[in-house]
């Protein structure tokens, strides 16, 4: 019985962590974030470098064959330094749907290049995991697609995007396809990209295998990848606080020696820290028992949101008037802690889940 | 209890009513940040001598010269906001330096600054925060050295909004060095386009620039231009403090805020299901429905008490914390039941209210935290509230 | 406008609280809770020395035809000393639905005695406050009762009990009525009484006007008067806590002058105070504004319930182990505020039915 | 990860299930709080025997004399919660006295006391915290004044659970009173059968007499029953409190209360509807059962961590802070579950469960307060855990 990280899992964590402290400091954020940037290709080319891209994905096609764990240790760390590059659709989802239910040649086209790093991947999935805003829907017939999908991930300049239909079939879509049309949509997080796409009769390739079972693992894979992405941002949200009632004085003393200060602080850590061992379950049922996968990563997603959100604007509140603006920029954390938690569904649609997943609510 | 205005107060509300419905369309859309635009001004003027704005201030410096009268003030502004109409100029200048120079100002300084400043041809930005000194505001660093009849002031000062706009800055700096902390400020007042003042400004997390930062180097200001004397900026600071904490501020906002959730909640819909359908979101708009309306019946309360020269206690000290609070929560109400529509912002399509939640969840925040962090205010409560111990001052290390 | 308390209500309160602080306290509480006296004959002597018990019965019938705001300040000073008598039904709730539903008949009957104190009245309306458990019901039939009442308030010794029936109809019951069983359920609150009824075949007689309405005033008045009790009971548990801060030393300080614990009681104070302008204006509104009165008795009793849960952990927490011992008798209001929150519907009920009076949601 | 055991526990927990299965009937019903009776002391020889109990405690002692194992350790908690069968006495004396006597002790001491400690022959009472000093425990007053070669003791003790039942005290007094507060401590042991030595329970808010006080009037013990020497005591009571430390407590205690809930809900109904049916309750629910999952998971954590010899940091300290308050909430939730149900107390009819959430959302408040309260545990994880500084000496006045 082990249950925590291997050497491996912590070494390859430190070595993207000291990449990333390397290749993105907070000024590359704001430059990537001024320039709408959201795949700032220096440090992808540094994550592409420490083989990244391939990470889940099967040896047989290039990739480390590693597992949701790895992915979310990884996920943290790009939290951690607010990365503004594609992780989510391209290096989990899109290979999570493909390697559970792509065809041996749906598997062979797509999965080596996007270990690789020549490709990148969207999905197209929210409306199956958040449920459907202002109607959208795709709808499927004779191999081709049409309607919109409102909030896809990393489909800006992916070469293939992977579309839940309304009944919840994925299909595989060329990113230059006929007849999608991409609208970028602008967010608080400017390190992440988000789309509206709408399909006029566009070409699709059904993927091959059980869908229903593919979406539902992209779903969960997702999830708790964002939750680990809330994990990594909120830590560093809580050690720049500390850094910060460390240094700044008020009434002759740091205010990290008045109780109240201390106090914050100690409870951000306390709502924040047990979440990472959740994360870590999450991530290994996914892998090996996958029965509890979708309970487990709905629990994850659901309670990182609430003790992020805490996180979020309790370290603010720390850094007092110089956490309110944008000179410290530690709004980058609390933005994408913001994302995160709305994206594949927010806490209350999740905590229904939860529900159903053990049969405590009827669907 | 008596919800009543009494015929009185009812002949006054029909008269502001009657001035509002034949005036509105003198009314200027929009008041902006910047510089009173020149129908602005008109406005303000027909509201000062029509005694809607400035209703209190003397005739002799500009004003409508009325007698105070608290619900009289409560009922413009609950006609004005009725009826969409913008009320008098609320700039700095008004709320904060007028009733401070009324109080503590020379002749001369009255009868030079009020009247342009009431009438918003003076704009008037506040020189207070530091970098360096937040809710320690007496540590403050800006220096004004003695040179002659004038003081050469260096150093900064930040959060000072409409500073790019201003003609003139009401002004702490520090004049005294060698007194305790609090007894060595002064409060000088300058012009803005005076040489060495460099405004920069300041974009907060909301991504626009809704402060700035007001740079110092060498800035000559005559000593006549003090207020109530050297070593004496502490005092009049507080006594402005006090005139703004006798304005209650509009105890409906957050109800209003509750009533665009509500209609959020009605109109969006998750796979065809309206949000106010949805029984888990529905209760914490309940919950926060009851805070509302207890903080608005507690405004209620508060006005009675001013109105009657009663000193509401504790009762006034919780109101900045509390009402700072349940706009930030309902905002992130209003965020949660948007889900991906809540992230949206800037110029994104389906943007909903032009990202208003987006950005109040934000500059909430920042309310919580300016004039007073939420710690500074519950230092405040136990100590003046409920009388309970200041913290010792720690030993020499 | 006056959004406050006349000079004759102040008085009014004053004068209730010096009188409870005589014949009420601690040492009397704690005699009463031992003996499981629910009615302290003494303290309720004092209280009808007052004029308490014919508060709201109008004057025709030998009351004070005072309002129920007038009651819920006395229920604020009963609340805030704990005291062990008799209020809510006898004195509220029952000659409420009299007065609204009475027969002319029927008030003469009662409400004199009532009013006078001479006699006293329970209320068995808890399965239509807060829905029915086990099953309960009462059906009507004939002029007689049959079935069980669990949460009955004050019916112990009670000349009458008002009983609501399966379908909101109101009857008037003697307390010693053959075939009336009362069966004495213990809580944790020990200052006052809830029982079991068991009808078999009981006459009754219906109150004469609209029940339904009736009812509906009835509960409303009740819930505001809890919420009254709990907002005393936890303004008392502010002010023990900051006295107890102020003489308590640990590490060579009165705890009262640690930020934490300053803060802690500042917390409270912010969370309970607004709740006493609420209570005004439900109460104000029950009085006068009878449409706004069941919307504005669900808010009170909910925001109160749960000020008041916040309020009870807080101040015994910070009166830390002493707090938690019989010795300073602090649970005394902590156990009130827990049963206030239980009786006449939880928040989450109350919440519902606020959002059912405003149409927005379903009944 | 790896949340198998492998073949070797596996085999170790099909040993441990053998005995239980074997020997499961002589185990007694009730442990109770009060004096082992004859069937428990039986019942934990046997354990003992087995390694079952005192299973790291050298054979020379009265133990079992394996080498420590927190996987074995874990598997037979496991086993014998999941079988329903109790497992080894776990009283302050097995708990907190003896590890420090195997530390601390001389051989004489060793060999006069572990013996009889673990087979539940003595019982122990702990005499620590004093009405005065519970935070600031340092502060005790009771003190011991040398009397040729014995002490005469004289305060008091609180806190004291099991004194009305307990043979020994090991229990903390002031020897030098001249010495700085922490340097003027000693650890004493002695016979509650002492002359001079009074126990009153002390009766909680849960109406319940959960602890003692313990009053001291010139009770005299010999010099000789000190551990570690005059003034070591400080000292002494830290090195107990690092093996209480290293006691994780059961992590899925918050998991079984859950499930309680969740019967809870599935059963009682409102007007016909069964809670978990209302989708408000259910939410909460389902809320409390991440954090519950998200506190045993977190355990698995430092059990692994506890196990490889490294130190976890941060996530050790925030164990009590987190865990007393799920507990609190998951009583909170089955009273308001329970509606009116959840105020009945004491022999009421009706009571659900023998009151146990009543009692538990009180008690639970009694160990948040307990141990080190909230506010002490956020001073050591800010201090301790983050690195921030301690508060400042106060200033003589």
């Amino acid at each position: 019985m082990e249950f925590g990280l291997s050497q491996d899992q912590k070494l390859m964590q430190e070595s993207v962590r000291r990449t990333l402290e390397r290749v993105a400091p907070l000024e590359r954020i704001r430059r990537a974030a001024g320039a709408r940037e959201t795949v700032a290709a220096d440090i992808w080319e540094a994550l592409v470098g420490l083989g990244l891209p391939g990470l889940i994905v099967p040896e047989e096609f290039g990739g480390s064959a590693l597992g949701l764990l790895d992915a979310a240790l990884m996920a943290e760390m790009l939290g951690r330094h607010v990365a503004p590059v594609p992780f989510l659709a391209t290096i989990v989802m899109a290979p999570a749907a493909l390697i559970e239910a792509g065809s041996d040649s749906q598997k062979e086209t797509w999965l080596p290049k996007l270990a690789s790093g020549e490709i990148r991947a969207g999905v197209a999935v929210s409306e199956r995991a958040s449920g459907a805003r202002e109607g959208a829907r795709i709808t499927a017939s004779g191999g081709r697609l049409n309607g919109s999908a409102m909030f896809a991930f990393e489909a800006q300049g992916a070469d293939l995007i992977i579309v839940a239909d309304e009944k919840g079939a994925l299909h595989l879509v060329a990113g230059k396809a006929a007849g999608l049309t991409l609208t970028p949509l602008e967010t608080i997080d400017l390190t992440r990209d988000l789309s509206e796409l709408h399909f006029d009769n566009v070409e699709a390739e059904p993927l091959a295998g059980d869908s229903g079972r593919a979406l539902s693992r992209m779903i969960a894979a997702g999830r708790i990848i964002l939750a680990a992405d809330t994990l990594g941002a909120g830590d560093m949200m809580i050690e720049k606080a500390v850094d910060y009632a460390r240094e700044r004085k008020q009434f002759g003393r740091v205010i990290g020696s008045f109780q109240a200060v201390k106090h914050l602080c100690a409870e951000m850590a306390a709502e924040l820290e047990p979440g990472r061992a959740l994360i870590w379950y999450a991530a290994h049922a996914f892998d090996t028992l996958p029965d509890d996968a979708s309970l487990m990563a709905a629990h994850a997603k659901a309670h990182l949101s609430e003790a992020g959100r805490f996180v979020a604007r309790t370290s603010t509140e720390v850094h007092g008037g110089m956490g309110f603006t944008d000179l410290l920029g530690l709004h980058y954390w609390f933005k994408r802690i913001g994302l995160d938690r709305q994206l594949l569904g927010g806490p209350e649609r999740l905590r229904h889940e939860a529900a159903v997943a053990q049969g405590l609510a009827a669907a | 209890m008596d919800l009543s205005y009494g015929p009185q107060y009812e002949a006054f509300r029909a008269q502001v009513r009657h001035f509002i419905e034949t005036h509105k369309d003198q009314a200027p859309r929009r008041f902006g940040v910047s510089r009173p635009a020149p129908e602005v001004l008109a406005w303000q003027r027909l509201l000062i001598d029509n005694g809607y704005a400035a209703r209190t201030i003397p005739k002799e410096y500009g004003g409508f010269g009325a007698e105070p009268d608290i619900l009289e003030s409560r009922i413009i502004a609950e006609e004005f906001t009725k009826a969409g109409v913008p009320t008098g100029l609320a700039n700095q200048g008004i709320s904060m330096f007028v009733p401070t120079l009324l109080e503590l100002g020379t002749p001369e300084q009255k009868a030079k600054w009020i009247k342009p400043t009431l009438r918003g041809e003076i704009v008037w930005c506040q020189g207070y925060s530091e970098p360096g000194s937040g809710s320690d505001l007496a540590s403050l660093q800006t220096h004004a050295v003695e040179d002659g009849d004038d003081f050469i002031i260096n150093g900064q000062k930040i959060w000072t909004s409409t500073a790019h706009a201003a003609d003139m800055m009401f002004c702490l700096v520090r004049t005294e060095p060698d007194k305790p902390k609090h007894e060595g400020i002064s409060y000088l007042i300058f012009s803005m386009s005076t040489p060495g003042i460099e405004v920069r400004p300041l974009t907060t997390m909301t991504g626009h620039a809704e402060f700035n930062e007001v740079f110092f180097t060498d800035v000559r200001v005559p000593q006549s231009q003090i207020v109530a004397g050297r070593g004496q900026g502490w005092y009049v600071a507080n006594a402005t403090l006090k005139h703004e904490r006798g304005m209650l501020g509009d105890p409906n906002q957050a109800g209003t805020r509750f009533k665009e959730i509500v209609d959020l909640m009605s109109r969006e819909t998750v796979d065809g299901t309206r949000l106010i359908d949805n029984p888990v979101m529905r209760d914490r708009l309940m919950a926060l429905q009851a805070r509302v309306l207890a903080m608005q019946f507690h405004g209620l309360r508060l006005l009675t008490a001013a109105q009657k020269g009663e000193d509401p206690g504790i009762a006034r000290l919780i109101v900045k914390l509390q009402g700072c609070e349940i706009n930030h929560q309902l905002a992130a109400l209003a965020i949660d039941v948007l889900g991906e529509l809540g992230v949206l912002y800037g110029e994104s399509p389906h943007l909903r209210a032009g990202g208003v939640w987006q950005h109040r969840y934000m500059f909430d925040l920042g309310l919580i935290i300016g004039g007073g962090t939420a710690q500074i205010q519950k230092n405040i409560i136990s100590e003046r509230g409920l009388g309970m111990p200041r913290e010792p001052k720690a030993a020499k290390a």
